[in-house]
């Protein structure tokens, strides 16, 4: 536009307007305070204001034993909380130097994935309901249903699941898991078509994500964005496959990525996400191996003195453990890397210039979840 | 566990930087350096630039209060072109100001603002340093090991209802 | 009689919020009794059966400039304008202005009053069953007898527009 | 006698009927609204694979009155430092204007409210649009950020899209030659065809324009939930919100009932002159009958016994109106009530469809940017609107002066149109193309991909 030539100057000289968006707003995915300093009605800075749904689960963390400590992360990416069970397991596994056995390890990548499906759409149907499309939001919490479902069957919650145990598991799979799975998978092939045929090819749809909050593949490692964030500026990068943990080794999958790193590329690494995880998901089905559950953990965990981190590719991006262990049966320091939190450093970069209406657009697409911004 | 480390990639960063590697360790096969709170803007910038580790993954901070140098700054790094991580390891004494990385990595901002917040390190040449999860007008650093929820609720008391303390 | 009622109740209102308008120092107050004055001589047109008059005032002039004038108020910070003297130096050439043009026009009613069938023209009432259809009658008028001032009229806002997009083009 | 009192008396003797109307408009119109409301929710629901309202009465046919209830007992807020007197007035603006544009409708050959006024479309057309001020002095009195960026939205929006439903309509009334409403659906009759035939282009571009001036999605920025929270009305609570959306509600049946009188024959049946087709007449008296079946039918299905009744209660209405719609019919002494009860019963089908139009639109698509919409309206829509109507007033004279065939003469017409039409969607392209390569373009991720699996 041309008012990048007179930057300091606002149009017709009016005032700057500064718009306090949330954090009691429809559309900032919970407690988010976005302060938009606005010349009518485009964007020349923002700040984020968090904090809102702090909980200080790091301190939290120093005072309960390593499996008190396990639910706890669920309540961070309450979207995704059987991926914040994996990685904290295994930074625990790591640090007590315990392996998990293959048939835990396969039923988590099974569990993980479906979870993944799961944090994107709900991340789908609400970003849709941002830009204005008010029935994918049904479609996905319809499929996610689905995924709840097996959830509560497998380990009794849906929400903050705790579905794994340090060392393994606690619950062997129930009788049909396999075929839940697999049923799930099977019609999922379809639904994902709908949501294509509503969004995909709608010119209202491009033009609203087209050119939206780019961010190119420098910007994207500079601000530590990861994820789907990262991928869709191109950078072919995913740590299942760079440093593989669970059984991710086993199964073959593709890691999309976009050109642009627009808000439409984000859409689209997503969607294939999803169906990757998909694939994944009914490889494991195929050959789930026999055998023990639980690895050889004890009662009363004592790790060695030493320090560990471990990150694992949650939904939203890189999800980091790093734990400090002292000898006693409490962590000494747990400390987490939210993948929300980083992401949403991006925000300024990425909608500063862009409408308020893009604003919206671009938190959407960051796919932020409150409770892990704040912790 | 805990293993000296000694190969290629600390040579070079002794080579480069002398005393301020204090230490090269690896812990459950994962390499840290220890290194000089002075030294740190300069490793980070070599890092970043000619041992390629172009991602600050996280950075954070631990607090040691029975040491001399109570805190150590955690800096966790990954490299895209190798795959592989490094930690840098920062002993800081209470009252320190180590510098800024927001200059070398912007996403250090909003980290360096939360350990600011959680532990009271304050980074000088930062753009904004101030809280970030907790309010302004918070009282003491959560994740300092003698922190005492008693502060932020006698203030909290003082402020509202007027009496001396709420215990 | 009951023609008079409203004429009379139309006409008040007119006046009266054309009054108010001029005094009130809020200028959303002054817009919107603006828009009243306008609304209230609509429907005098349409007590005169002038039902096209009646409609392209409110198209026009509600509907069209009001719009603009209270986009504009709403754009300009309202808290310096209503601190600002709103009686000016002009108040006393305002108030000659008026009187003058008042005498002038009670003149010319009188003096038709006067003469009959000379000065101010005023013509005889048609019963509402006669009157012809005004749309077309005034399209007719302009499109016919009238064609080339109206013409020339269009022209001129055609300038108008036109300069006015040069001028805001010129900024950037 | 007293002579006011005979003035009034006289005054009441010619205007009783219009009265009257006046009367039903501000009775019924708040009903239909709220009626419409549910609509919309339930054909919500059933496109997102849900119920929709379901507990205050059967299928939540009572939720309206609940909702209207709840409107009314709530707690009526004006926010500090508004300008009071405005914040009053505005939401009763927007309605009044809605409902005075209802009075300029005729729903059928014998329901006109109003006299056939000789501007009559264009009453109904500019009185509606002074619903805007309303929009305008209820943002602006708000003392809200979000309510005054609503209300800059709204005028924006409504003054680009009113010219091009304007210019729209001028085809239309070109082809109509007269701005009464009778006289319009007459001239329809006396062609043989509806407007929107001879000229669709100019009801397309009426559909936008028209769902743009009523704020509905995808033009729903004004209120646009999910960046204003809700726009002008933000501040707005209880009843004085409730007018707003009746407001809203009435001008839906306004530019349905303008769409339907210009372009799809006003309260004509399908092919009113086909003689073969006279069955057609009895498709009003039938269907409410079916209505009437389907629900004796659910009645047996329902769980309690209060919606049994209600559902029979549904079903003998309807029974009576097919009743009043089919005796006409068969009896041959009221034949003469036929048209009039038959087209209103096409008006409001016709205005129904258009409405339907309208929400399935909203379930469907997003929302565009500001700029996109106002970009589609003054890049696309008005230029395509001003060439349509000189595309029409071509073939007006190629069919008055050179006694062309109609359809012949208006078959240039939409060619032209629709060749404008291309080139316009061309040139977005263009200049959509233009601005992506504009924008940086694409590096090359620095890092390469050789180290990932």
């Amino acid at each position: 536009m041309q008012d990048d030539a007179a930057q300091n100057q606002t149009l017709l000289g009016a005032d700057e307007l500064v718009l306090n968006m949330g954090p009691q707003h429809p559309s900032t995915h919970g407690v988010l305070r976005v302060k938009l300093k606005l010349d009518g009605e485009r964007v020349r800075g923002t700040e984020c204001v968090i904090g809102y749904l702090h909980r200080g689960v790091e301190k939290i963390a120093e005072n309960r034993t390593y499996q008190q400590f396990a639910p706890y992360v669920d309540r961070m990416d309450y979207v995704a909380a059987v991926s914040n069970g994996l990685g904290y397991c295994e930074a625990v596994e790591k640090l007590l130097n315990v392996e998990a056995p293959p048939r835990a390890k396969v039923i988590r990548t099974i569990m993980t994935e479906l979870q993944r499906i799961a944090s994107h759409l709900v991340w789908l149907g609400t970003h849709a309901l941002d830009i204005g499309a008010l029935t994918p939001l049904f479609y996905c919490f319809r499929e996610r249903e689905e995924i709840l479902k097996i959830f509560e069957k497998y380990c009794g919650a849906r929400l903050t699941t705790h579905a794994f145990r340090i060392g393994g598991l606690q619950y062997e799979a129930y009788d049909s898991f396999e075929k839940d799975v697999e049923r799930f998978c099977k019609d999922f092939e379809r639904r994902i078509q709908e949501y294509v045929d509503l969004l995909t090819g709608n010119s209202i749809w491009i033009g609203r994500t087209r050119n939206v909050g780019v961010l190119s593949a420098e910007d994207c490692i500079a601000l530590g964005a990861s994820g789907p964030v990262l991928r869709a500026s191109g950078v072919k990068w995913d740590l299942r496959k760079a440093q593989p943990y669970a059984a991710y080794d086993q199964y073959k999958f593709e890691i999309p990525v976009g050109t642009n790193g627009d808000t439409y590329d984000r859409y689209m690494v997503r969607m294939e996400e999803m169906r990757q995880s998909r694939l994944i998901c009914l490889q494991a089905i195929e050959n789930i191996p026999a055998g023990p559950i639980l690895g050889k953990v004890g009662k009363v965990l004592k790790p060695p003195a030493g320090e560990i981190y471990h990150s694992i590719e949650a939904p939203k991006g890189i999800l980091g453990y790093y734990i400090v262990s002292d000898g006693t049966t409490q962590p000494y320091r747990v400390r987490i890397r939210p993948p929300s939190f980083i992401n949403l450093q991006a925000l300024d970069k990425m909608a500063r210039g862009h409408l308020v209406a893009d604003v919206v657009a671009i938190i959407g697409t960051l796919d932020i979840v409150l409770g892990e911004v704040d912790r | 566990m805990q293993i000296p480390l000694d190969n290629d990639l600390t040579k070079r960063y002794r080579a480069q930087f002398g005393t301020a590697i204090l230490d090269a360790i690896e812990d459950r096969k994962q390499p840290y350096l220890v290194i000089a709170a002075a030294q740190l803007a300069e490793i980070a910038r070599y890092s970043r630039d000619i041992e390629k580790f172009d991602l600050l993954e996280d950075y954070t901070a631990v607090d040691w209060p029975r040491r001399e140098k109570r805190f150590d700054l955690i800096a966790i790094l990954y490299s895209f072109p190798h795959n592989t991580r490094l930690r840098l390891k920062v002993p800081l004494a209470d009252g320190e100001t180590p510098a800024s990385l927001v200059e070398i990595w912007p996403t250090a901002n909003w980290l360096e603002r939360e350990i600011f917040d959680m532990f009271g390190i304050s980074f000088s040449g930062h753009p904004d340093m101030k809280r970030i999860l907790l309010p302004e007008e918070w009282q003491g650093h959560p994740l300092r090991k003698d922190y005492d929820i008693l502060q932020q609720d006698t203030a909290w008391v003082r402020e509202n209802l007027g009496i001396e303390s709420g215990q | 009689m009951l023609d008079k009622v409203i004429f009379f109740f139309f006409a008040g209102v007119a006046i009266l919020s054309a009054g108010l308008m001029v005094t009130r120092r809020n200028a959303m107050h002054s817009a919107v009794f603006l828009i009243t004055t306008l609304l209230a001589t609509a429907g005098i047109f349409l007590q005169l059966r002038a039902e096209f008059l009646f409609i392209a005032q409110i198209i026009l002039y509600v509907a069209g400039i009001m719009v603009l004038f209270i986009f504009v108020i709403m754009l300009v910070s309202l808290d310096v304008a209503v601190h600002e003297m709103q009686f000016s130096r002009q108040k006393w050439v305002a108030l000659f202005v008026t009187l003058a043009l008042a005498l002038e026009v009670s003149v010319m009613l009188w003096s038709s009053r006067q003469v009959p069938g000379q000065g101010f023209l005023l013509p005889n009432a048609v019963p509402a069953g006669k009157l012809p259809p005004n749309t077309e009658a005034l399209a007719g008028r302009l499109f016919d007898a009238y064609l080339l001032p109206f013409e020339i009229a269009s022209v001129l806002l055609l300038v108008a527009m036109v300069g006015a997009v040069v001028m805001a083009k010129k900024r950037t | 006698m007293n002579p006011i009192i005979h003035a009034v008396l006289a005054f009441l003797q010619t205007w009783w009927v219009e009265l009257v109307c006046g009367v039903v408009i501000v009775a019924v119109v708040p009903l239909v609204a709220g009626y419409l409301v549910l609509l919309e929710r339930k054909l919500m629901a059933d496109m997102q694979a849900r119920l929709g309202p379901m507990r205050v009465g059967p299928h939540g046919l009572l939720q309206p009155i609940a909702d209207a209830l709840k409107l009314l007992i709530k707690e009526d807020i004006i926010p500090d430092h508004a300008d009071k007197m405005i914040f009053w007035l505005a939401p009763v603006a927007s309605m009044t204007a809605a409902l005075t544009a209802m009075g300029g409708i005729a729903f059928g050959p014998s329901f006109l409210v109003a006299r056939d006024i000789n501007v009559g479309l264009l009453f109904v057309v500019g009185v509606s649009s002074m619903g805007l001020l309303g929009i305008m002095l209820g943002g602006w009195a708000s003392n809200s950020h979000y309510s005054i960026m609503g209300s800059l939205r709204s005028t924006a929006q409504l003054v680009s899209y009113e010219t091009a439903g304007g210019l729209a309509l001028i085809s239309g009334l070109l082809l109509a030659g007269t701005l009464k409403i009778r006289a319009i659906v007459d001239a329809q009759e006396q062609y043989g065809v509806w407007f929107v035939f001879l000229v669709p282009v100019a009801f397309f571009i009426y559909l936008v324009a028209s769902i743009a001036e009523t704020n509905r999605a995808p033009f729903d920025l004004p209120e646009a939930e999910s960046e204003l929270v809700a726009g002008y009305m933000t501040e707005y609570s209880g009843f004085r919100w409730a007018c707003y959306f009746l407001g809203e509600y009435a001008n839906m049946i306004v530019v349905g009932a303008v769409a339907t009188t210009l372009f799809l024959g006003g309260w004509l049946r399908p092919f009113p002159h086909v003689r073969w087709m006279n069955w057609l007449d009895a498709v009003p008296a039938v269907f409410t009958a079916a209505v009437g079946a389907y629900c004796v039918y659910r009645a047996g299905k329902q769980p309690v016994r209060v919606q049994v009744w209600f559902m029979w209660g549904v079903a003998l209405t309807c029974f009576a109106v097919a009743l009043i719609l089919g005796v006409p019919l068969l009896v041959a002494p009221l034949k003469f009530m036929v048209p009039g009860l038959n087209g209103a019963f096409w008006f409001l089908l016709k205005i129904s469809a258009y409405i339907y139009v309208f929400m399935w639109l909203r379930f469907t698509l997003p929302r565009y940017r500001f700029d996109q919409l106002m970009h589609l309206g003054w890049y696309i829509l008005i230029p395509l609107a001003i060439v349509n109507v000189l595309a029409v007033g071509m073939a007006m004279i190629l069919e008055m002066q050179y006694g062309w065939n109609r359809w012949l003469a208006m078959l240039p017409t939409t060619m032209i149109t629709l060749a404008a039409a291309l080139y316009l969607l061309y040139l977005n392209d263009k200049r959509a193309a233009a601005a992506s390569s504009a924008a940086p373009p694409p590096e090359e991720p620095s890092t390469g991909d050789s180290y990932a699996g």
